[in-house]
């Protein structure tokens, strides 16, 4: 009763729009020509198979889940308290806040790798590898501070005021009343800065070095001289962990409260 | 108590004054005084017809896709945060499929898509919609759409919060008085979620700004962006002074954009407040 | 302008457990029919049943005879006050009340007039430019009338919407509803807990329990007349006495003891009952019918009268005196029921 | 730098990890005991960082040969010693004479030539061919500011009779202007051109070597042809300036220009990388396709000193003619 | 078990129109006091400041003569029920009412006994596993009044805490609330609208208006005494009258008639007053004191009572009759004013 019909048709539309690439991809995985063609000829599920021979695909695969996940977490780590204070804290000019803490979105990737590496590495000479986390956590902070900033903003401000009156003090009502009510939130900043940390190829062409790999750069160089279904055997793959991780946070903290 | 508050602002500000504010004047200053005099770089790339004809394509093109993404977000985000539970999830598990697709891949699919034997103009043939292919590839189109594909879910993500919060009892009370269901959603609706429309813009107006990807894939090759040129002067020229002033030009464009958007939103609302 | 009819509602919200069974009723042109109930009895539920904005599991809502099931709400041209106030945040509150008129495209000078009028009954002129996060509770509940009322609606449908205002601002707004209502002739289905207000207002008065209508009447009706142990209650009757047999055409036993009556004797009364105010309390022994000797157990002023709870042989009676301090606790008393004033209950 | 002994940082191409791990670092590990340290990135990223940042612990950079001019005219790297490269006389006297220039030595080599589609534009054997009227809106030709760039500029000023070195490239530009009606589009990424010659869209592509094998499985039809008057471009070995390991360095730098880690990195099957030791044999597929043997000898060199000054206005030049 | 004093309180919201200005009041230990004021009078902001979520401008708040101003919210250990509930809304019924007791640290055993023990007394047994989105208006009102009492709290601070609930529901929860404030000896603070439950749970009232209190005193005081034209007003005085000069010692001139008084004439009275139940309305001329004659313009039902309006020569009259269909619109009446029952406002 709450939908519309054209609401319905511009939904659908528009669903349909988002799919029907991915619809491709998933089938081109599949095919048996040497690159990646439509529609395909034969089915076969070498290509998979093949991600196996690719060793810097794999350990890539594994350095970018465990520094996108350091990563956004310690955008959560700092993001939380921040949005926090600006909006529950009473404290003026949050807009300059804001505006400070949104400032990663206007950078182009390219430059904020570029920069990283002249300001952390050739000046700070800071590791590559916490570099590259700092890099990964400017790209996830804004989501942070826009995600569980509106999330905050949603929730009755008397409920904390009755957790405060009932005996809690500040820091215990934000983790029994504030945290439980904006954990869809801080669940979808986690995704949404963890997926853009871990899909940035500018950024990690500057911080990354020798001795680790990072997925987006190993698919890049694979491409490179290959055009063939591996990329999106791998592509495919990605979207089976989001689903997993999707899974597991239904799981835990119920997807129907995500982004809720 | 405020100012207790204040400090839980600073491990945020420090980050980003050090990883932000700090690396890029480092790399502003040698932008300012190279070759002659104060600023004579930012003059000469800004006075080149050339450069010029390149900044307004790509304020376009993201303008453009800015629109596009809010025509098509702001209902598609509606819809999906009244959809019961079960529907919800899986919709939202799309929504982000294609954020975690590989850029590249995703591209070259559009490109097998939109190309003149592709899929599309395959359809619109079949059903003689159309009698000659159309140039959907290598062209503004296509980078629109491509930007488009990508940033719709950005602009989803930072509605559908707010949208799953609205009280449903205000929108009843406009259609009780009469609102037809679309008045409802341009009067009621949208003015209650015009910040966060105003943080999706941003959003998607800047990044298509910065994005390199996307124009450098699907784009032609009349249709170089700010951000192509800047990965041009970077890698090949290896001329990062040059590149560092485009981008700051870049950035400059993108937030004075950003702040006349913000104004006129303000601008609106005040006006659908006190009409 | 308008009959509304509602026919066999039923509805759940957790497909087991039935929230309304069976609700039907009839309220005439130009009537103002409260629905009259206890907390969580369905009475906002069956008020966004009528507006169209819940479906019911089964059952109609006819207009005019016409069923409105598939009339979409924004085309019924009603009138709500709801619950929780439902204002628009981001209106300023004359932009709040003038928003039903700008759907009816009136001119903008007919708006302005239309909503100062309005905004000056319900008091709140001088907050027109406030936005409602800035107005009390109360100041909050009055915009949501001035909206629904300003329209004109052919179905007005209020849920409570006093119950955050002071007794004196609550009998001037309710006068003012009524005038308006009657003056416009506007069909009005009125929500309250509010016995009084009920009375005030209404041409009928629907009881509601556990959503079922236990009596549909005229304010006497109810007030004088009430059919069953609930409504009886509910209306204020407060001493109830279970009938052990019918000794007498009117004489009934109750507690052993035997209570006169002067109501026809036809009824099957299964309860008699009294009002607290009916029941006469006097020091010293009058030889009366019903007569009872009691022994005061605790007393409480309501404003205007006190009320003493008395020991009696029928049980504990709640009596409401008009003077003060003429009572103590402990003291002996004795109480009498007039005949007239007890009346039958039939479950 | 890596202190111990046994180990040595290489920042090489990202392409064919597998096969350099083990085509050539493993053996390489075998015969000297020296553990490679490998970083895999693309050309310009691993050169900005060797440059801007002199403390990069790497020791062996593998670059294009224009990132490594343009490293020794911003001196990152150390000055060769060629008398310890005990292979190095058996170079091409091209590849050796490009050493002697530089700080770094040629490991392998790359040229341009023309990919085609014989049944649709019939046999093309010159780069001449390629203004022909014939192929309106057939061609697609990479970017300036890729690798090939400089060399179809510099073939443009052949076709034109003028040479760049000489007029800096007006005249090859001129050319370029006239080539443009047949230019579909220019492409920066391999996968790209596949695209486009598998959905039928170019029917001709100038491209580099390494494309050869992508393209050819992509369609079958499809010939390709190194003209005369080709350029080539080498890929270069350099020592950091930093470098801590030069003696492993040299190890690894003497094992790379062996003639047996060239003949085995040469075939079709591992990385397919032309040879610059002139003692390497290749036969069959090997041998065709790609910048061995004949197609080496006529291939001319381009002065990356002078391409480098130039190329900040050849690019702008290349945006506003080509990208128009 | 506190006492409370709030002392010269003043604060605006907007640093121009005085929302509280110089309000002061004192609460002693397990006193239960109501504030009763008209919408938007400032009581929930009253009761904001007392619990510490809003800083006042001006002004102090004490408990046993200490003043608070600096001690945090949470260390208070006072109880509130708020206007809009407040609930948690990721709580079920159940653990929304223990939180605080959790918070007390008290053993899971208690816990149980005590929450349960409350959610009887507030008839939320059934609803235990609930969560708020689940209940109806009225049903949450009684979780958030059960959040708060359950904790025993130094001091119980109530906005209008049962003004969702019916009639019916309303007195059982109310003579709850009064019974375990004066067992616990809870020194409660109540906002209400509703006179009659002010009066009968309060040991004091304070009026307030405009962010100020106009009277403070006993149920009885407010009742019998109010002391301006405001406060009688709102305790249900209907009837004004203008004194323009005193006559005698006991008689006024009101509107060109004279008025007889019982009260003490040291009082220089600005109005003259009387409740519409306390005039007495009669066919013919009985030749009383303060008789005047008057026509019928109108009656309404009030449950119990038919409210008149009447045109005398002293103005417009409000009276109340119990008795039924007694008078018709346009019929001559007269009416006499009790002297004993004519009382002076000095404002
Ligand atoms: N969304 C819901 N899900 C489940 N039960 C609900 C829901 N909304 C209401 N109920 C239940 O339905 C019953 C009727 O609710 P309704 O809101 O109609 O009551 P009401 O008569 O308006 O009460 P009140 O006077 O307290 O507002 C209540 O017992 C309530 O708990
Ligand atoms: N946030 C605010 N900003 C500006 N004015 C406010 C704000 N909150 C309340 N007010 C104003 O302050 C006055 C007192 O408000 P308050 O909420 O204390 O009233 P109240 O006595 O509790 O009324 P009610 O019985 O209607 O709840 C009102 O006139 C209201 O409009
Ligand atoms: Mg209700
Ligand atoms: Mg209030």
């Amino acid at each position: 009763m709450h939908s519309h019909k054209v609401l319905n048709v511009i939904g659908t539309v528009a669903i349909l729009f988002l799919v029907f690439p991915l619809i491709f991809i998933i089938i081109t995985s599949f095919g048996t020509g040497s690159t990646i063609e439509f529609p395909i000829k034969g089915f076969t599920f070498n290509w998979y198979l093949h991600i196996l021979d690719q060793p810097d695909m794999i350990s890539g695969l594994e350095t970018s889940l465990l520094v996108s996940f350091i990563a956004s977490a310690f955008g959560l780590l700092i993001g939380i308290p921040a949005v926090y204070a600006m909006f529950r804290g009473g404290i003026h000019h949050t807009a300059w806040f804001q505006m400070l803490f949104l400032s990663p979105t206007f950078l182009p990737e390219v430059v904020i790798g570029f920069s990283l590496y002249q300001g952390l590495i050739i000046t700070l000479h800071w590791p590559m590898m916490i570099s590259l986390i700092v890099g990964y956590f400017l790209l996830g902070f804004p989501f942070v501070i826009r995600l569980v900033g509106a999330g905050l903003n949603m929730m009755d401000p008397h409920m904390e005021e009755a957790a405060w009156i009932s005996g809690c003090s500040r820091l215990k009502g934000f983790f029994k009343i504030v945290l439980p009510n904006i954990k869809s939130s801080i669940a979808a900043a986690f995704i949404f800065s963890f997926i853009n940390s871990f899909n940035s190829i500018p950024v990690t062409l500057f911080l990354s070095g020798p001795g680790f790999n990072m997925l987006p750069t190993s698919i890049l160089n694979y491409m490179q001289e290959n055009y063939d279904p591996t990329i999106s055997a791998i592509s495919v793959i990605l979207m089976l962990i989001t689903t997993l991780i999707m899974m597991l946070i239904n799981h835990f903290m119920g997807l129907n409260r995500l982004l809720k | 108590m405020k100012k207790r508050m204040i400090l839980l602002t600073f491990p945020g500000i420090l980050a980003l004054l050090l990883f932000v504010v700090f690396p890029m004047v480092q790399i502003i200053i040698p932008t300012l005084s190279g070759q002659g005099s104060f600023g004579s770089l930012y003059l000469n790339f800004l006075k080149d017809t050339y450069n010029q004809r390149i900044i307004l394509r790509t304020l376009w093109i993201s303008l453009l896709t800015t629109i596009i993404v809010l025509i098509i977000g702001v209902p598609l985000s509606l819809w999906i945060a009244r959809m019961h539970h079960r529907i919800k999830k899986i919709l939202i598990l799309v929504i982000l499929f294609p954020m975690l697709t590989n850029q590249i891949v995703l591209n070259f699919a559009w490109i097998i898509l939109l190309g003149k034997n592709g899929i599309i103009n395959h359809v619109l043939l079949s059903i003689h919609l159309i009698s000659r292919p159309l140039s959907l590839l290598y062209n503004n189109t296509s980078i629109v759409i491509g930007s488009v594909y990508l940033f719709i879910p950005i602009m989803v993500v930072s509605l559908l919060g707010s949208l799953s919060h609205l009280n449903i009892e205000v929108e009843e009370a406009a259609t009780v008085l009469g609102a037809h269901p679309s008045t409802t959603f341009f009067k009621i609706i949208l003015p209650q979620i015009s910040t966060d429309i105003l943080t999706g813009v941003i959003w998607v107006f800047s990044w298509t700004m910065t994005s390199y990807t996307t124009p450098q894939l699907l784009g032609g090759n009349d249709d170089l962006v700010m951000s192509t040129l800047i990965y041009q002067q970077a890698m090949t020229v290896q001329n990062w002074t040059l590149a560092s002033v485009i981008s700051i030009v870049l950035i400059i464009i993108s937030v004075g954009c950003i702040l006349i958007i913000r104004s006129l939103i303000k601008l609106l609302d005040r006006r659908v407040a006190h009409a | 302008m308008a009959e509304v009819t509602i026919k066999n509602l039923e509805l759940s919200y957790d497909k087991k457990h039935d929230v309304l069974s069976d609700l039907s009723m009839k309220v005439k042109n130009g009537e103002l029919v409260s629905i009259l109930g206890p907390s969580g009895c369905g009475k906002t539920t069956t008020l966004r049943i009528i507006a169209g904005l819940l479906k019911p599991d089964h059952g109609n809502i006819l207009v005019d005879n016409h069923d409105i099931g598939r009339t979409p709400v924004y085309k019924r041209d009603f009138g709500m006050v709801f619950q929780s106030y439902a204002l628009f945040p981001h209106l300023t509150v004359f932009s709040n009340v003038a928003f039903g008129l700008k759907m009816r495209h009136l001119s903008r000078h007919e708006i302005q007039n239309k909503v100062k009028q309005v905004l000056e009954i319900t008091n709140l002129t001088n907050l027109a430019k406030r936005f409602p996060s800035e107005l009390s509770g109360g100041q909050q509940q009055r915009v949501s009338l001035a909206r629904a009322i300003v329209v004109n609606p052919r179905v007005l449908l209020m849920d409570e919407p006093l119950s955050n205002l002071d007794a004196k601002l609550r009998v001037e707004m309710r006068e003012d509803i009524r005038s308006i209502q009657q003056k416009l002739h506007i069909t009005t289905i009125f929500v309250t807990h509010d016995q009084q207000e009920c009375f005030a207002i209404s041409d009928h008065v629907a009881v509601m329990n556990h959503g079922k209508f236990e009596q549909i009447g005229t304010p006497q009706d109810i007030y004088y007349h009430p059919q069953t142990l609930f409504v009886a209650h509910f209306v204020g009757y407060e001493n109830f006495f279970k009938v052990e047999k019918q000794i007498e055409n009117n004489e009934y036993q109750v507690n052993h003891q035997v209570i006169h009556t002067d109501f026809d004797h036809s009824y099957e009364p299964k309860y008699l009952t009294i009002r607290p105010n009916e029941i006469d309390l006097h020091q010293h022994k009058n030889n009366q019918m019903n007569e009872f000797n009691g022994k005061v157990v605790n007393f409480s002023f309501l404003g205007g009268s006190y009320r003493y709870m008395i020991q009696t042989d029928l049980g504990l009676l709640q009596v409401d005196q008009n003077d003060k301090d003429k009572f103590d606790v402990n003291d002996s008393v004795y109480v009498s029921l007039n005949s007239q004033l007890v009346i039958p209950l039939l479950k | 730098g890596s202190q111990s002994g046994k180990s040595l940082v290489v920042s090489t191409f990202g392409s064919s990890t597998p096969q350099r791990t083990s085509d050539i670092f493993n053996p390489f590990h075998q015969k000297s005991g020296i553990k490679i340290n490998p970083q895999f990135s693309n050309d310009p990223s691993r050169f900005t960082q060797m440059e801007k940042n002199p403390d990069s612990n790497v020791d062996v950079a593998e670059l294009s040969e224009s990132n490594s001019v343009i490293g020794m005219q911003h001196n990152v790297f150390k000055k060769l010693n060629l008398s310890k490269i005990k292979n190095f006389k058996e170079l091409s006297p091209a590849a050796q004479s490009v050493a002697k220039k530089t700080d770094s030595v040629p490991f392998s080599v790359n040229s341009i030539g023309i990919m085609y589609n014989p049944k649709k534009v019939g046999k093309i054997t010159s780069f001449k061919q390629l203004w022909s009227s014939k192929l309106r809106k057939k061609i697609a030709i990479p970017t300036m500011s890729g690798t090939e760039g400089p060399g179809i500029l510099a073939i443009a000023g052949d076709v034109a009779n003028k040479p760049i070195e000489k007029d800096g490239g007006v005249g090859a530009f001129q050319e370029l202007k006239a080539l443009k009606p047949n230019i579909y589009k220019t492409y920066s990424e391999g996968p790209d051109l596949v695209n486009m010659v598998k959905s039928g869209q170019v029917d001709v592509a100038i491209i580099g070597d390494y494309n050869v094998n992508m393209l050819k499985q992509a369609d079958k039809n499809l010939q390709y042809t190194i003209p005369n008057g080709t350029y080539a471009n080498y890929d270069m070995l350099s020592i950091l300036k930093n470098s801590k390991n030069e003696k492993n360095a040299y190890k690894y730098i003497n094992y790379r220009l062996s003639k047996e880690s060239q003949t085995k990195v040469a075939q079709m099957n591992t990385l397919n990388d032309p040879p610059v030791n002139s003692n390497v044999k290749l036969s069959g597929a090997s041998a065709t396709d790609k910048t061995y043997g004949m197609p080496y000898k006529v291939s001319k060199t381009l002065d990356y000193k002078f391409v480098n000054s130039h190329l900040s206005s050849w690019i702008n030049k290349w945006n506003q003619i080509i990208n128009q």
